[in-house]
């Protein structure tokens, strides 16, 4: 890769000239996008026919490496569409939808999102209920889903349905490529218990799809959101999405409310640096052995495991000292950032696998203990109960 | 005293659960107040019959508390109800109790009060007495529905000793800011005073043994209510643990769930015998109150962070949004913990007691 | 009860001359068995006819209130019978049962202990795979139980065994009555993790009963197994058995090593006094309950849950306490003491039932929540896999 | 330097493995300590090689001790080989190396420490000079291995100063006597001295900095022993977990003993990148060492005690027999927690360094 550090280095250096002056988060995001392209660093490890670099993972750690603290904050608005959307595309669809969506992607001109949670869905997603029918005009969706971040402003999803209700669950099941640029897309942000939104409802009601817009095999879309799973609890075991109150805010706020000499506050600070630690630890052991060819496991897991414990620790750390002496504010005081962590902390044993579903992937998968003997997997879909049933 | 619940507060508990779950926020506000008033006469609970109230136990303002906790009620029975009701009865001021306790009994007046471990005192707040005109100047933070009440009963600095006095916050010297929450239904303002004028309520430095006593009071009534809301928060997780099917089966059938729930419940049943305990004690005037109230208020603060957590995470994603109920108990019982002093100043105080020789 | 509480009075004054000179922890116990019975007092709850008092639970509630601390500690070997084997004969077994066996034991004539669990069948005791086959000389027991208390001293147990393995496994059970003085019966003391020997195996090789020893209906000896161990749960939840570190001592212990300034210990402290409180409370509560008419449930669970919970608890810190200096010590050190506390206190969460077991107990029985969809109810014994599956 | 154990590291920890479990106790005496130190070159692991050691690392050493964990072994590995043969090198005493290093790295001289945090010192060893010659007064208990001890290096209070000095005692003026251990695994004794001769190692005042710098080495000793002994009990509950049925199917298919193991799990892979990294700390002389080795010490001794009482309550009753090794572990991780620093004394010196500024 002779001259990557060199055209890398030159592209931040002359990057803020380029951003300066574009407003609002979107805009932004795809002025850098566009910069990036144009510098001839998208996608180092995308093969250069689809508007790649052509260079291998190497180029693309060297640029991680190069760029950390760089990037503007906006581009994570491509995160979903380039980190999961982008490499199931290039590894299961076929080469009309790799050279129609890839480059585009890359530049940053259209924003992708994914369509797999459902209310109805979440821990099992295999018991997504929502259905895809061949018609003459292409595929024709309804349903609902949910967790869907970046709905709002994308162009296109990769969205599970289900074209098979006779089969068992796992095995009816379809990836299509849906635009969401279109009357049967409804888009509703979901508010959450910190009052922000970062997720969206989305209702499909006779959304139509090209009949070519299927990605893999017709009721072959398991194996394909499997492999994709895989990559999102990675990116949350190792470092992406949301993280705990870190170590060192909470140890400014041990001093900060002058608590720095009581024994147990000192303790629990100290059982919040170990788990932020070991976490940090363990992702560098993961790192490592990925460099020495060991396949990724349930392994994985634990990172997640920990962002949890840790959460909810510094959770109640922070809920003992911001507000021990008053749990109301002034808009501009920092307990109102104080509360938002604490709440948001709830989200870590939820997002991307209950520590539930994590557990029993490591016992199963890691030490080998039995499955639950109580199994549906050859139970045709249209038999099997699913989701909330209230009357 | 039993620990069993009495077929009366039993009645009392459902008719009030019922009533406040009909009018469900954002539909709770003055009418629903003199309900309560005027046909449970839950506000004047505590206050004694003479003064137009129902003479009720502190067992009984538990069975109250923890169906306001259950429902989540927003309104303005703690600080008025107990706190201001309980500060005037402490103060042993017959002039000031005949003068506000028919009103608060009947819910046509609201009091807060303001002290340490019940609000936030910024620095200090001073009393200065001037031919016979006494006047308060401070600043307290996190004030329980200090926006709506139309009396506040104030502990301050009274040279040497702390007093406690009334101050009507209509009259000029007080402002009132309204604050943002961490427990989303329950009020706080910020109350400044500049001179503002205030009546003396029993004799200076009459707040050394009222301020104490009042935040066991506290403890016993907030406890009460945390066990409440755990208890709600045991039946919400329950019952979304059998309607809701994932691999086939409710999820209330997998072990992991059940034990979850199994642990609130001897959190819930825990919890309320610690309450039940601490009332009876308190209406015994037994020596045993002082740590039956810190044993409430660790274990049930303690419980209801824990059940709190433990249905947001049955309820899954769900959880985690704005609609469901989730987020106000967690809010809630986050809050709470931290009232009339943290679990783990009860839990040395409790060490206190349990280590005197 | 006219003259109940003098007589009891009367009883206990009289007491320590009949037990002088009495050496052994048998002959004692049974010195004491046989003035009681002698002074009309053994069994006050038990009818008149089989040897007992013939009064009701009041008399025996008087008799617990005013006996309380005079009782010697030897007449614990009587506790399973009188306690467990005792009403189960007078509830489920024929007449000529009753009239043979109920008087001597209340006369502490005859010990008898309870054979249930087995070294295969521990918390699905139902999964029991002692065979007991019918003969023209009665009935012939092969097995192992294990967990027996008394058995090295006991005339006579009650001992579930299997009679039929075509049936499902609640179905093919039977209780007997076996003697413990015969050959087919061997007894191996246990020694646990204290060193201690609480318990024994007991090995049966061709032990015999008699035709009519059978206790309740052939194939019927679950609902006989239920009732009882509904009773022992109970007695464990609210006061018998093994116990925590009571709190005084622990209390002590802290004064003793100095510790009471220490702010976090004084917090573990304050949390093993509450967990003892809570669990002396809710069984205060389960008291007024029953004597309210409200029938036991599931709830005295909960009694268990905590003793686990404060066994843990206490055993944290006096682990903490007891060996801050050292974990050696010279025979006679209270260190002795404390170290079997802390092993001892191990069993408090598997005997008399599993946290686990107890805690889908109270999810199902007390909150609804549904059962485990595996169900093998309905399977043969023949045809369930049970016990250690060890090449 | 890397987290991961390396070729050699693994195949060093599965031999020294395999051959500690051939030698179970109570068969492993002293011909299986001749095969460590001969045959397998670990009893002087960590001594430089002109003294004729391996001039092993401390991640070198710390494999070791996470196999001895592992399977229990009863030697006086640690007394010997990590306490002696540190304290030997800390005290940068040449001539005292090259007299006992040597030996000790043969496994012929065996070697223990006294010293505050290592064993129970009874109030205060002092060292007396009298024309040149010393004698140690004082008892010190739970002394690991005292018994079979051949030579003590024993901290003692020398004038103003603590300094090292080494004692044969077989010499008059020594007694021992045999204590009963907690850990059935781990030999301790009592050991007297009344004007018993000694030899000063290194300079007067030397202990000052030798006594926290061997503390920090047996911390992290012993935090893989934990490691290992922890790991042991994840696979002795698996495996358990996989063989014996109830209710018509292996325990390991329940949720709540998949969910324990799973817990197990992350304590031993935690505990063991803890060790792993304060092992490299150390090797490198990193200023990050006080704080690695305090949070080892604090996460494994936890860990392991919860590992340790998960795998007996997995085994159910059979766990609470003498004949399962389930005690065995429960006992050594109570015992381990409370050596070289109790885990809330580590909590609290790491707390120093975190909130240092």
């Amino acid at each position: 890769m002779p001259g990557l550090s060199e055209r890398i280095e030159r592209f931040f250096e002359e990057l803020p000239p380029l951003l300066s002056g574009v407003e609002g988060m979107v805009a932004r995001g795809k002025a850098y996008r566009k910069a990036l392209c144009e510098a001839g660093l998208a996608g180092l490890d995308v093969p250069a026919g689809y508007g790649g670099g052509g260079y291998g993972p190497p180029a693309k750690a060297l640029f991680a490496k190069l760029s950390r603290g760089r990037i503007p904050a906006e581009d994570d608005i491509f995160t979903i569409g380039l980190g999961m959307a982008l490499p199931t595309l290039l590894e299961f669809a076929a080469e009309h939808l790799r050279r129609r969506y890839v480059e585009p992607a890359l530049r940053g001109e259209e924003i992708w999102c994914q369509m797999y949670s459902e209310p109805g869905a979440g821990s099992d997603l295999a018991g997504l209920q929502t259905r895809a029918l061949r018609t003459a005009g292409g595929w024709v969706l309804n349903g609902q889903k949910i967790w869907t971040s970046r709905a709002e402003i994308a162009q296109f999803a990769i969205c599970l349905a289900r074209t098979d209700v006779d089969a068992p669950k796992h095995k009816g099941i379809t990836m299509f490529v849906v635009p969401m640029d279109q009357p049967g897309v409804t888009v509703r942000p979901i508010r959450q218990i910190t009052g922000a939104c970062e997720f969206n409802e989305v209702f499909l009601d006779d959304a139509v799809v090209p009949e070519d817009h299927v990605v893999g095999e017709v009721n072959g879309g398991w194996p394909v959101a499997v492999a994709l799973m895989q990559n999102e609890r990675s990116a949350i075991g190792s470092g992406g999405g949301r993280r705990p109150v870190p170590f060192e805010k909470l140890r400014d706020l041990v001093h900060d409310r002058g608590r720095a000499a009581d024994p147990r506050v000192r303790g629990d600070l100290a059982d919040c640096y170990i788990g932020q630690r070991l976490a940090e630890l363990l992702s560098e052991l993961e790192a490592e052995s990925v460099d020495a060819g060991t396949p990724l496991g349930a392994e994985t897991s634990l990172g997640k495991l920990w962002r949890s414990t840790n959460g909810r620790a510094a959770a109640a750390l922070v809920g003992e000292l911001a507000f021990a002496t008053g749990t109301a504010w002034q808009t501009g005081d920092d307990r109102e950032d104080w509360a938002y962590a604490v709440l948001d902390a709830c989200a870590l044993s939820l997002g991307g696998g209950t520590d539930e579903v994590q557990k029993n992937g490591i016992a199963e998968k890691v030490l080998g203990l039995p499955r639950d003997p109580y199994r549906t997997d050859k139970v045709p879909f249209r038999d099997l109960t699913v989701g909330t049933q209230r009357d | 005293m039993s620990l069993l619940i009495t077929a009366e507060q039993r009645m009392l508990q459902d008719g009030l659960e019922q009533l406040l779950t009909r009018h469900a926020p954002p539909d709770s506000g003055a009418e629903l107040w003199h309900q309560l008033a005027d046909e449970l006469g839950v506000v004047g609970l505590c206050i004694p019959e003479e003064f137009g109230g129902a003479g009720g136990t502190f067992t009984d303002l538990a069975v109250v508390m923890e169906a306001m906790g259950r429902t989540l009620y927003p309104g303005p029975y703690l600080s008025s109800a107990v706190l201001a009701v309980h500060a005037l009865l402490l103060s042993e001021d017959v002039a000031a109790q005949g003068d506000h306790l028919p009103n608060l009994a009947r819910g046509r007046l609201l009091g807060t009060v303001i002290a340490e471990d019940l609000c936030e005192i910024d620095g200090r707040i001073l009393a200065t007495s001037n031919s016979g005109r006494v006047t308060l100047s401070g600043t307290a933070s996190s004030v329980l529905d200090g926006l709506s009440a139309d009396l506040l009963f104030v502990v301050a600095e009274d040279g040497e000793q702390q007093s406690l006095f009334s101050v009507d916050p209509s009259t000029a010297g007080t402002t009132r800011i309204p604050l943002t929450s961490l427990d989303l239904r329950r009020d706080a303002a910020r109350v400044t005073f500049a001179e503002a004028p205030a009546q003396r309520i029993g004799p200076p430095g009459a707040a050394a043994e009222i301020v104490p006593r009042l935040r066991q009071i506290a403890s016993l009534a907030i406890a009460a209510e945390q066990v409440g809301g755990a208890s709600r928060c045991l039946d919400d997780a329950c019952e979304y643990a059998k309607v809701r099917y994932q691999f086939g089966r409710p999820i209330g059938s997998f072990q992991a769930v059940k034990h979850a729930c199994a642990d609130m419940y001897q959190h819930v049943r825990s919890g309320h015998v610690a309450v039940r305990h601490a009332a009876r004690c308190l209406d015994a005037g037994s020596p045993e109150s002082p740590s039956a109230i810190a044993m409430a208020k660790v274990y049930c603060a303690e419980a209801y962070i824990a059940c709190a957590a433990a249905n947001l995470q049955i309820h899954g994603g769900m959880g985690f949004t704005w609609e469901e109920n989730c987020h106000l108990h967690y809010r809630r019982a986050r809050a709470s913990a931290m009232w009339a002093g943290a679990p783990d100043r009860h839990r040395q105080w409790l060490a206190d007691q349990l280590l005197a020789r």
